[in-house]
């Protein structure tokens, strides 16, 4: 397969993308979305452990009431960056931009992303965010919470402008990812694949990027204006000067629930790919989780509401984002439903990214559920801005997307690097994580009905003993981390070489592509003739799978 | 969904709009600017704003058809322009809908009163009852007073002037003005009553 | 916290009359979610016992991979459960959110830190809100800065303070009793201090305090007793240290009669007209190194306060 | 008769159609964010003129609309000759359009450059005057309280739409540049239209600030 000659990659037969250029040069300027798609997973990881370390300063200062190891402004700087690097810096751009870069064009057969260049701006844009999200953390630090609330936002003191046009620049990291995915799925999907051949995990990220690209800019513009608030005065959101603090809850939140979104969706994608393929069984309900997951890339612009029922917006339109709230949680419980269906009757092993799954399943269950108390206008009044709130999100976010990101990281291990890593030790840091988040965040539910309010740096005696309870948690999370950062450093190293389909999947980028493939993922353009996760039912010969040496 | 094809062939097979249809949109645009022009000399009250944007959407819809080609391009590219349209709807809708439906229930009668009419009839009555004291109510009041107005009782304690720190007329200072029953007073509102600009710092 | 009835392993004990309602939604919503949540796990974990994967090529035993009548099923039960929660709870809703005709009406004023009530006959308490029991309170609620949230958990009831604008919240309390006050916006160093508390009386008890304007009776009379509890009541400790450690302002100890640089360069004495005028208006003479952030408390202190407070400065040696 | 560079469509393409389908949806998804942008402007213009519809009207007369309206017949003119450009590229067979697309490029930016100056005129005027935004606000002349928000979102609707143009320029400079180096002719011309689309959608948002600005 010759490759044209105004490409810049030097042209390698046989050998994989690492090899086909080498030097720091050839990783800087890459256009290869598997090199970007790498270079993202570890400023991604990076960004997960910084704010993991943050977490934990939070819950050591919870760890008894008064002061513990911070004063209250460091802890209030502490919480709204948690906030900021998780959400801005992890989340966001983790599945979609880390797995979602390297796996997309592969399972859509496709040499590349469509706009290479785009891709790598995107990836510039995120490093330069990043580094002035950290410039500002110095230069005086953030205490505003990651939402930015006005007047508090417009009137404080530190580098609230410097972050915010950090986060502004973070967005277009976000649109142009979301652009690119939008236009490779319409565009460059292989010979035989129509929708609805594709892959789930494509489908998710082809909603998310709807919201990415329809969201995001609404973020934009909110930053933009809290800049000029705070720059000029010119008073849209500052009540002193004739503003309704009111409407940039509106603003921020039109673009932040869509958000939650973007950060759920690709997890579910790739939960719908670990089912499948560690139960060796069709997904149940294909067509209706694809929809589903359009579905809520819809809906979810609609139900921002439901985060202001007691903020001063009005009775009515409480009553409409409560009902439109219902409406987005149906498609989520239906994936669900689904998900537990493609279980029957499968052929289920229990290796590390299905125990990820697992986890996924359950504590995403247990948060989607604790979503009803919230919407529910009654239940609402009583548990909004408790840490009932903080539980719930943290079971969504963390208990599912975090659980999906590495339950696709190890999924996706052998395919990026070509190696293995260690199984037993991977099954221990899955079940840590999953016993540690637990007891950090089920305690934070009770402690939110009984009352304890949100992003309090001094709390009443009564709730000591659940605080207490709660950052132990957060050590054996922390404890499952650093196991899972060492084995997986050390299978980059030294792991044993990885076959092309070590878990017999049934997406393209096992079925075609070598691991790690080569620089433009498959040798011939795959032509795709069956329906996706086409295991063979029981009597069937199962097709072989044409896989280069 | 364009499937792409094999041939590779290299032709363009787009269709290039005759001279004379970019001539005749110029002319539109043009015609239409000052139909806007002329219109908004005309005071139609609320109207004035609809014939306003009325006229802008067709000019859009002209530039966006024909000098955007989206009349002959991919259907899926307006279908892209479409959903961005409906979203900032939705954007503009939602917004809306509690911007403007923040009046109060009423306790006694539980309907419902749109902040506006009852803004504008609630300073009508307090001047009356005032003896013609200019009144006007602060921002996106919240809490009105029902529909009678007891006249204001002479405040019982001296009006505490709330003076807030930083710019001034930030407390809404509560006025002794503050009809007896059970409703809350017509808020001062963040700036003062006489409509002075902020302070200069 | 003495605590009439209700509550249990979730909820704070019920002490108003919507409590207890609110505590059965949530019931009703908390036995829905054990329910799926167990349907959900115990089918998960059965499955992965009973179809475990025993050889490594051991295929899946069916392929059943739809079913209308299924998926029909878990979208119109679960519709119809979130149907009959919206309602619900949108009825509860409205009602919190329409405070009864007759009810007794007093302004909150939250500012940064602490918490004002002002009764209709113009009496002022300080971080604690005193209410009659089974009459209905209404509370017009507004803020001196930035957001703020009025929430009492035995009451179930919440509702941001808006600045710039009135927000509203009314309960009916049960029994006489405390509860405990939180403000539940983030609303900078001392969100997590803006504690106030209610106290509930029997009426007779409360009309005799409401009338006396609600003076303390065993308020100190020594003024620097007196100022001391101004000092505290009124939030002056949040930013004022009496023990020499710098805070967002000026340690209060040794102040008196010491000359104190301003911020323009210029020094001044510290005697009673500073310290009045710093109370009056605070940003006429700043002390260098802190910023202009003292609230005014002007028409909050009379005389005798001020007084109170000077003389408990003078006795910070 | 200059020849033309012919064009070879990127290695990850299977064929030339594909990539110019692609870099329009492309072009089309980026629009769209940008109208989604300006839609947070809007949508405070709307709450803002509703919450002080005395204070809107007094304040917005105080913009010029003869200059305004000068500014629309521009910005139109401008975005026909970006039309006909597109137009010469897109007939432009073996090169002999290249004068035609240059030109129209030229003074698609000359127009551009003119709608600044305008603009320079109004701000400075502004500036003089003190219709300005926040606390920079020193104007006698309105009653009515607030009237700084107006101005607020007066010179944030004009600034960022004055940013994009400034964009749009450097974009059709661009394309002028490699129009002069022969490299659009019929089977190639996507920078021309992209570069067109944007002109137009910044044409188009300002089709509505002017009613919403200058006529209210």
């Amino acid at each position: 397969m010759s490759a044209s000659n105004s490409d810049t990659h030097a042209h390698a037969h046989g050998g994989n993308y690492f090899e086909a250029a080498r030097g720091l040069k050839s990783w800087l300027i890459t256009l290869d979305h598997k090199r970007i798609g790498v270079m993202y997973l570890f400023w991604v990881i990076a960004a997960f452990l910084f704010g993991g370390l943050l977490a934990l300063g939070v819950r050591l200062e919870l760890w008894a009431p008064g002061e513990t190891i911070m004063s209250a402004d460091t802890y209030n700087r502490f919480f709204t960056l948690h906030g900021l690097v998780m959400v801005f810096l992890f989340i966001i751009p983790g599945i979609p931009a880390a797995l979602g870069n390297f796996v997309l064009p592969l399972q859509l057969g496709a040499k590349d992303v469509a706009f290479p260049r785009l891709n790598l701006l995107s990836f510039y844009i995120y490093v330069v965010g990043t580094c002035m999200a950290l410039y500002s953390t110095i230069a005086g630090g953030v205490d505003t919470g990651w939402t930015f609330y006005t007047p508090y936002s417009a009137t404080t003191g530190g580098s609230v402008v410097m972050m915010t046009l950090s986060a502004f620049i973070l967005g277009f990291s976000s649109i142009l990812t979301g652009l690119n995915f939008i236009v490779t799925v319409h565009k460059m999907r292989a010979p035989g694949m129509s929708w609805y051949r594709m892959p789930l995990l494509i489908w998710a990220l082809y909603a998310t990027s709807i919201i990415q690209v329809m969201a995001t800019p609404v973020l934009g513009i909110t930053l933009l204006l809290l800049a000029m608030e705070r720059a000029l005065g010119i008073g849209i959101f500052d009540p002193a000067l004739g503003g309704d603090p009111v409407l940039f809850q509106h603003f921020f939140w039109f673009y932040s629930h869509p958000a939650v979104y973007i950060m759920i969706l690709p997890g579910m994608g790739v939960v719908s790919e670990l089912i499948a393929t560690f139960s060796r069984k069709r997904i149940f309900g294909y067509r209706s989780i694809a929809f589903s997951s359009l579905a809520i890339a819809i809906i979810s612009f609609l139900v921002w509401g439901h985060h202001m029922f007691v903020s001063g917006q009005s009775v009515y339109a409480g009553m409409i984002f409560s009902f439109l709230t219902f409406l987005v949680a149906i498609p989520s419980a239906i994936k669900v439903f689904n998900w537990t269906a493609t279980l029957y009757q499968g052929s289920i092993s229990m290796q590390t990214p299905m125990i990820w799954a697992f986890s996924f399943l359950i504590l995403f269950t247990i948060g989607g559920l604790t979503g009803l108390f919230l919407g529910t206008l009654g239940t609402d009044v009583h548990l909004h801005d408790t840490y009932f709130v903080v539980a719930h999100f943290h079971y969504v976010m963390m208990g599912g997307t975090v659980m999906a990101f590495f339950g696709g990281v190890h999924y996706w291990w052998p395919k990026i690097f070509g190696r293995m890593y260690n199984e037993a030790l991977a099954k221990i840091s899955a079940v840590l994580v999953f016993v540690g988040f637990n007891v950090t965040f089920f305690t934070q539910f009770v402690l939110g009905t009984r009352g304890m309010p949100r992003r309090y740096y001094n709390y009443l005696p009564e709730f000591e003993t659940l605080h207490k309870v709660s950052t132990m948690g957060v050590l054996i999370i922390g404890l499952g981390v650093t196991i899972m950062v060492l084995y997986l450093a050390k299978s980059l190293l030294s792991g044993e070489k990885a076959v092309a389909n070590p878990w017999g999947a049934k997406t393209l980028e096992w079925t075609h592509a070598a691991s790690p493939p080569v620089l433009h993922n498959f040798d011939e353009t795959p032509v795709v003739e069956e329906p996706p996760y086409h295991y063979p039912a029981p009597g069937e010969e199962s097709r072989p799978t044409k896989v280069p040496a | 969904m364009s499937q792409h094809d094999h041939d590779g062939s290299h032709a363009h097979s787009h269709f290039v709009p005759p001279a004379k249809a970019y001539w005749g949109v110029f002319g539109g645009l043009l015609f239409l600017t000052v139909v806007t022009v002329a219109v908004s000399r005309v005071d139609l009250g609320p109207f004035n704003m609809l014939v306003a944007m009325g006229v802008a959407t067709v000019k859009a819809l002209l530039v966006g058809l024909i000098f955007m080609q989206l009349r002959w391009d991919e259907k899926l590219n307006g279908t892209v322009f479409g959903f961005g349209l409906i979203f900032v709807a939705l954007f503009f809708i939602f917004t809306l809908a509690d911007i403007f439906s923040r009046g109060y229930v009423d306790p006694v009668t539980d309907n419902h009163y749109l902040a506006r009419d009852q803004v504008r009839a609630l300073e009508k009555d307090v001047e009356k009852a005032r003896g013609g004291v200019k009144y006007e109510v602060g921002r996106p009041s919240d809490e009105l007073p029902p529909n009678e107005v007891a006249p204001p009782a002479p405040p019982p304690a001296p009006a505490t002037e709330g003076a807030a720190p930083g710019s001034e007329g930030a407390a809404p200072a509560p006025e002794g003005a503050a009809p007896a029953d059970g409703a809350a007073p017509a808020p001062e509102g963040a700036a003062p009553a006489d409509g002075a600009a902020p302070a200069q710092p | 916290m003495s605590s009439p009835n209700g509550g249990g392993f979730w909820m704070p004990p019920q002490a108003s009359t919507v409590a207890a309602e609110v505590d059965s939604l949530f019931d009703f919503i908390l036995y829905l979610n054990y329910f799926f949540f167990a349907l959900i796990t115990v089918l998960a974990i059965y499955f992965a016992m009973k179809y475990r994967r025993r050889r490594a090529d051991q295929e899946a035993a069916g392929q059943l991979d739809h079913s209308m009548k299924l998926e029909w099923t878990w979208t119109v039960i679960p519709s119809l459960f979130l149907f009959v929660l919206f309602v619900w709870g949108f009825r509860l809703f409205l009602d919190m959110s329409t405070p009864p005709a007759d009810a007794l009406e007093v302004r909150v004023i939250a500012k940064k830190w602490d918490w004002r009530f002002e009764y209709a006959n113009g009496a002022k308490t300080y971080g604690e809100l005193i209410v009659p029991e089974k009459q209905a309170v209404k509370l017009v609620m507004a803020s001196e800065d930035v957001l703020h949230s009025f929430f009492v958990p035995d009451f179930r009831v919440k509702q941001d303070v808006v600045p710039g604008r009135y927000t509203t919240l009314w309960f009916e309390a049960l029994a006489p009793g405390t509860h405990q006050v939180f403000c539940t916006e983030y609303c900078g160093t001392k969100h997590s201090g803006m504690l106030a508390t209610v106290t509930v009386l029997p009426p007779d008890e409360f009309k005799k305090r409401y009338d006396s304007g609600f003076e303390d009776p065993n308020a100190p009379k020594d003024p620097v007793a007196a100022g001391q509890q101004l000092f505290t009541q009124r939030g002056c400790m949040a930013c004022h240290s009496v023990d020499g450690t710098k805070g967002v302002g000026p340690t209060l100890k040794g102040i008196w009669d010491a000359e104190e640089k301003m911020a323009d360069g210029s020094s001044v004495k510290v005697d009673d007209n500073y310290i009045r005028e710093s109370l009056m208006d605070p940003n006429a003479k700043l002390v260098a190194g802190f910023g202009p952030v003292m609230p005014s408390f002007k028409g909050q202190l009379d005389d005798q306060q001020v007084n109170d407070l000077i003389a408990f400065i003078k006795s910070l040696k | 008769m200059s020849t033309v560079v012919r064009h070879e469509h990127a290695h990850h393409f299977e064929s030339a159609e594909q990539e110019f389908s692609a870099a329009k949806m492309g072009m089309w998804l980026f629009l769209v964010t940008e109208i989604l942008l300006f839609s947070g402007i809007f949508v405070a213009y709307t709450v803002f003129k509703n919450l002080y519809p005395e204070m809107w009207s007094e304040a917005s007369k105080q913009l010029d609309w003869k200059l305004g309206a000068v500014n629309t017949v521009v910005l139109i003119t401008s975005s026909f000759t970006m039309a006909m450009a597109v137009r010469a590229a897109q007939t432009n067979e073996r090169g002999e359009n290249k004068g035609k697309i240059v030109g129209l490029l030229a003074a698609t930016i000359l127009l551009a450059g003119a709608f600044l100056v305008v603009k320079y005129f109004e701000y400075s005027h502004k500036l003089h005057v003190g219709t300005l935004p926040g606390e920079h606000y020193f104007f006698p002349g309105i009653q009515a309280a607030n009237a700084h928000i107006f101005f607020g979102i007066y010179f944030l609707a004009t600034g960022l739409h004055g940013i994009h143009v400034v964009i749009g320029m450097s974009i059709l400079f661009w394309v002028l540049l490699r129009a002069r180096k022969g490299h659009f002719y019929n089977q190639y011309y996507t920078p021309v239209e992209l570069g067109g689309l944007y002109w137009h959608l910044v044409d188009l948002i300002w089709i509505y600030l002017f009613p919403l600005l200058y006529l209210v």
